[in-house]
């Protein structure tokens, strides 16, 4: 091999592996806040629903400071090598939009979309080429909030809360509905979205527990 | 035999032969020493699986005049532990065959009955305590009479020790359901389940084998949660407290 | 290979595999037999308990007529070789201790010992090294029992029978204690002891219901 | 290779390769329309029990439509290939069979057979080496409308229908003793059979639930 | 389900079950022949040149005799189903295809054609809804042909032919260069078509080999 | 204990209890007899190994003064079997563990040792014989002195002890190349291997395991094969016999 | 899910399917086009040397209109999604990359650099966030070079040139201190270059046995 | 769990973590210094025997210098731990051995014993629970110098050197009867040592070329 050709080589080659080492270390931190935060939210499962706006509270601000790292990445990534790099974070930012959803249904009963999760972290319509929320990891994050619902569903009613699996249950029906319109391939999306059924399913059986006894007001005048 | 096979490289076939001969020696009691370290391995993790099923047991078997659970639980502690002193009476038989930096050549051979140890340990230690055995408590468990560790213990085999000790509490936790007072402590297991899975969650990107673990024990903490789920709507339907609702079904049934 | 040895091989395998396909061909007709004793007692579900004696003795001859077929198995198996071949009847033989063991439940409320299954189905204690109900297969039937009287306890109070519930109950804790004698391996059988924590909840459930609402005749004299 | 042997076999190949392509576009639309049939039917389990008639009439011209797309199919699949090619729409078309039996159920509580299945697809008699809806694919679409039937027993009772689910446990309890005639080999099928079981335990309860609490006219006389 | 219906569907299943039997019994028969016929055949490994033809001959009847298996099959699959039944016997067929065409290539060095090969097995044109020779089966028993041919050029040179390599380099030359001009899918065939490389890289070596020290009297002179 | 389970069947918990203790103790005694067999077993394997090891060892080491291979082999062989007699041992000291029916309920937890045994008899058995050993003849090695044998011995453990020995001999024969006389070893290596192979062939139908190790048969027979070709590659080169070829060599190399 | 976000997410998940399509399709052209010139230049292994030329004239203009077909891609890959799509045609491009260095051996004994083949190949510095030849994909192409001509060396010296082997050696030397220069981790290119060490040592073997017998010139008199 | 055991476990993790990096650093370097020296070594198969010594006079300095390296690892490893990281660094240290063995080699034709090499890389007595040269890691580097050997064996006889095949074959025929005094479990040694075998058997073919074509001195006088 010539040596221009081959310096030039090794070069592309040293410069890959050094970026790689970059972006890692970011995702490792990025990887450190969605922990912290499923942390946190994990308690859910145990807090009576009128505490949970502190709770919620609680996570805020580390869900605002991912704007930091997502900078930080779509500073490292090169122009045009989003698809090159994505796989290494995609883990953490599907964590993030299961939190920033979760957060938000609690809050308020109703779903974010794609481009109100894509703002809260701070991610640039300028960044297209290096920095994204795409569709796919979108979806994923919004099957992992179902799949914590269903859970929250059954201990909501441990705790006393017989409305909660009520709103759960319209709430995730109304996403049910709107992954069986997607034409989704037959790749781990699709396999997720199978297991919806269950959860869905899950649901369903908590509030036939809750309206059969008659236990939520909306319920019992049934 | 003449030659001296230090002092140079070496140059002769018999020179040569009687080096790899050092080697043979070598490998031969290593292999020896493997061979003995899994099986006393296996007899550990066999008589830790009894000491489990003697926890268990206990824990559910009649009792004539029914007494509060903790007296129970202490009683099947204290019956498990005494029990572990044979397990603990193997570790300290191998202590020579893993001391100083022999130890972490063997690990891999001795770990699977010591996870097992531990899984009973902490088993017959939480129900004595309600709490989870600490990483010292265990290590003192593995010591001799001065304190002096037949061997270190490893944070990896302590944190995959406990990880199946969820699987142990999630059978406890549906089986105590069917029992007075079982939903006490089908409510008291889920806290602490949970509280267990909170904690190994931030320790997971260490170990592989813990992330695999971590999910059986979500489903078992999930298992739990159906089971008190459950509970909580029986007893919602009705006015009554628990204790009086434990009372009426036992008139009942006659049991 | 010298011809004498290849001869006595083939001739090991010929006997071997005509042996295989002539207990395969009983353990079709045993399994027949099951599945008829098992489609027949698929009816307690929906039979009010006063009319169960006659189901009952209508299962009977088959059950009885189930020592034939041991008898054969019996007469194939070589001396010292159950354990080569059991394994191709366990799943039959295990039905048929449900099979016995619920009629038994049925008539007595009591739990039919692992020698009197034997006596019922024939095997002879002479056949001791070619075919025997080992511990294993019995406690497979009769978890496989309990399975199916956690079925019954829901569907006799739907037959408004009360108090079936109760007997359940108290026969299935029994049965429980039983096995927690038992150390197990983590093999089928532990799952299956496993499960049958969640049968002995949902008869509690059942016999939970029907106390508080004071439907048993027990309360009712109360 | 001669060349005309090659020339031969190459041909043959493309020949397949191209009839797959086209195919599996068909199969695409066939499979879009019981996508949208679903779709609608999944709304059951929220739609109050006199309003369902509408529901299902707005199904009905779909599966009328489906005859279009077995036709085309019909049209493609060479003389005898029947079998070569039948797994390519095997979901598909157990799919339909499924909101087929489903409409049935609903309208009528009772089984459409596999012939009428076939007629309502529009599959000819003559197309017997081309395009057929066999036995086994048959029964899937039956197991899929079990599965369907235990979670609607469940949302019946949410939504004040008490009546549904004894409906549903009479024709479950005979389909499932229908299948445990069938002497089902150890594949597929068997195992999906198994999950029958769990279905009709689940509708059990159902029906347990609201006749303990005496909450269907059927039940309150019990 | 309606009895018609029911006796209906399990007749299939019975007729599907007993006819599969048969087909077994038969392809049991079919796989003993070419059994047979690879034993005798993997002496061409030590059988010096000249004594080949003998044991050709002693393979050629039971080659013939293969005839009475296809029939028989041919005969049992109902009309329309060869797709159906054709996995079950398509490895004794892929068999009978390497030995027809090794037999052929030691005789006169050529390959025997697709339609050769079926005419041989007694493979009648009016079968063709029940029994085929698929180009997908030819091409796997001639791949298996190179794969013993590589074998067989170096164990000629061990026994001291060394024109044997040559002739079989030319041959299997031919034959590679007829599979880069098909258009394999990614499937088995492609994978063993991969391995074809492997051979052939042998089978020059040997070549490389013998023409290096000027064994072969054609290359003696080179 | 007042009750008398056997006369009927169980009506009360303290009857059931009772009958369930003794299918705690088979199912504990069934465990622990696993549980030594299994140890035995390891034993078993190591010390075949090691006979293995042995054989290859005589088979390639330097002679003094170089005999016919035959004696070599006989020598060989005779040390092997010496050694094995200690592995026979082994097999004796659990003949009352296997006694009567429950030979086959322990038969897969014997099985790894005594096919590794089986690899290393046969060998020792065909350096000396150049045969295949029987069936009855490993039968035989397995019984006392009055020829009673400590447990059947299965046909599959046989084929599959014996299909492990090709690769074994593959080993050998490439050794042997590179020694003086090591071309007529290879050559008859490789017509044997190869007969084995043949013959497993027809019996591979009836094992499943032994359709694998056929795999690895075959692959063995190709790497002898290759070996037998390059020699037959290089004596065609000159036009000498096989033994002054090596003698030459031996000249030039001076060994 | 509200509609906007749905039909949002929707298109997305449509176009991206559109788009793959349409690129297979093109892939499916750059593939065939790199199975023509390697079927080819298979021939050099059955090529005198002087005959070379004309071998390699004939396959230059397949190699030119490759460039037509990076355009297609180029064209419709959207603007930096280069990453996203390069693994449907990179085995194609390696190919490629294969041939056109190949030919620049054969005519030269020199390596081309990755920009003569990014050159050849019509790519076009403007398409860098949608079509570049990558170091990777370079690497691989130069690795299979290797593999091909240690099968060449053996063959030319069939053919009797005894001096092809020993332009190999010191070409393909050169080749293997280059790439033991690199810091390649552990993955595919690690392994494959594990494998030119096999294809080194056999080519040295090679010229041991032509210069051990003196029958190349440059050897001759060594 | 209580906080001080997690603090405690938390401490352990990030000693851990924070010398598992330190470690790897020092490994990275010790991985280059080998690479290096394979890198010059690799010239051995075309430097005439004449210019060796210059050649591995130019190694030796490297060589020298691992010693820094290694007591940078001793330093490191916690007492005992020698074990629990020597995965980490032992394919450069058996590179090392490689190394060492093969320049001792060239200069005296004999084997450096495991003490030599241990000396020459500076691994002191008193680092036994921490650094050591393990006996498996030495047989791993003495494999290696066969496999190198056997290649220069082939290389030097291009060269025109026909006495190094000799010495390398009695060189490696004495290594062989060391290893054949070994035990050996089925692992990665056992199949390296069964390389060995071919290595002996390609230095044999060498010494047999040579040596019939009376090519070496010895012969020559004879
Ligand atoms: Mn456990
Ligand atoms: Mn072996």
């Amino acid at each position: 091999m010539d040596s221009e050709n081959l310096e030039n080589i090794n070069q592309m080659l040293e410069q890959d592996a050094e970026l790689r080492e970059k972006i890692k270390d970011q995702v490792t931190e990025f990887d450190k806040k969605t922990r912290v935060m499923t942390g946190l939210l994990n308690k859910i499962h145990s807090t009576p629903t009128n505490q949970l706006p502190a709770l919620l509270d609680s996570v805020q601000p580390v869900l605002y400071s991912c704007s930091d790292v997502t900078a930080e990445i779509a500073d490292l990534v090169p122009a045009n090598q989003f698809w090159r790099w994505k796989d290494t974070w995609c883990n953490s930012l599907r964590n993030a939009v299961f939190v920033a959803t979760l957060i938000e249904f609690l809050r308020s009963e109703s779903l974010m979309t794609i481009q109100q999760v894509s703002d809260i972290l701070g991610i640039q319509p300028s960044w297209k080429d290096r920095f994204v929320l795409t569709a796919e990891d979108y979806l994923h994050g919004v099957i992992s909030l179902v799949n914590e619902l269903s859970r929250l569903a059954v201990n909501a009613v441990t705790m006393g809360d017989f409305e909660q699996p009520i709103k759960i249950s319209n709430f995730v029906k109304d996403i049910f509905a709107g992954f069986s319109m997607l034409n989704l391939k037959n790749d781990t999306l699709r396999r997720r979205y199978d297991s919806l059924k269950y959860d869905m399913k899950k649901i369903e059986e908590v509030v036939y527990d809750v309206s059969l006894r008659k236990l939520a007001p909306s319920t019992r005048d049934a | 035999m003449a030659e001296q096979p230090q002092t140079g490289s070496l140059k002769s076939r018999t020179a040569i032969v009687v080096v790899f001969e050092t080697f043979r020696n070598e490998l031969d009691e290593h292999n020896d020493r493997r061979e003995r370290l899994i099986k006393n391995s296996r007899d550990v993790t066999n008589l830790s699986k009894k000491v489990i099923f003697l926890l268990h047991r206990i824990m559910t078997e009649d009792e004539p005049t029914p007494k509060p659970n903790n007296d129970r639980a202490s009683r099947a502690a204290a019956k498990g532990r005494e029990k572990l002193k044979e397990v603990q009476n193997l570790f300290a038989s191998i202590r020579g065959e893993v001391e100083g930096d022999r130890f972490w050549r063997y690990q891999r051979n001795v770990s699977p009955g010591l996870q097992e140890y531990i899984e009973a340990l902490s088993f017959a230690h939480y129900l004595d305590t309600g709490a989870l055995i600490s990483f010292n408590q265990v290590q003192q468990s593995l010591s001799d009479e001065h304190g002096v560790p037949y061997f270190p213990l490893t944070l990896e085999d302590y944190l995959l020790g406990l990880s199946d000790l969820t699987g142990e509490l999630m059978r406890y936790a549906i089986s105590a359901i069917s029992q007075r007072g079982g939903r006490t402590i089908a409510r008291e297991v889920c806290t602490f389940v949970r509280s267990c899975r909170a904690d190994f969650e931030t320790l997971t990107p260490y170990y592989k084998e813990l992330r695999k673990k971590q999910a059986v024990t979500s489903q078992s903490l999930q298992k739990i949660e159906d089971a008190t789920y459950a509970i909580a709507v029986r007893t919602s339907e009705y006015d009554l407290p628990p204790e009086m609702l434990d009372d009426v079904v036992a008139m009942v049934s006659g049991s």
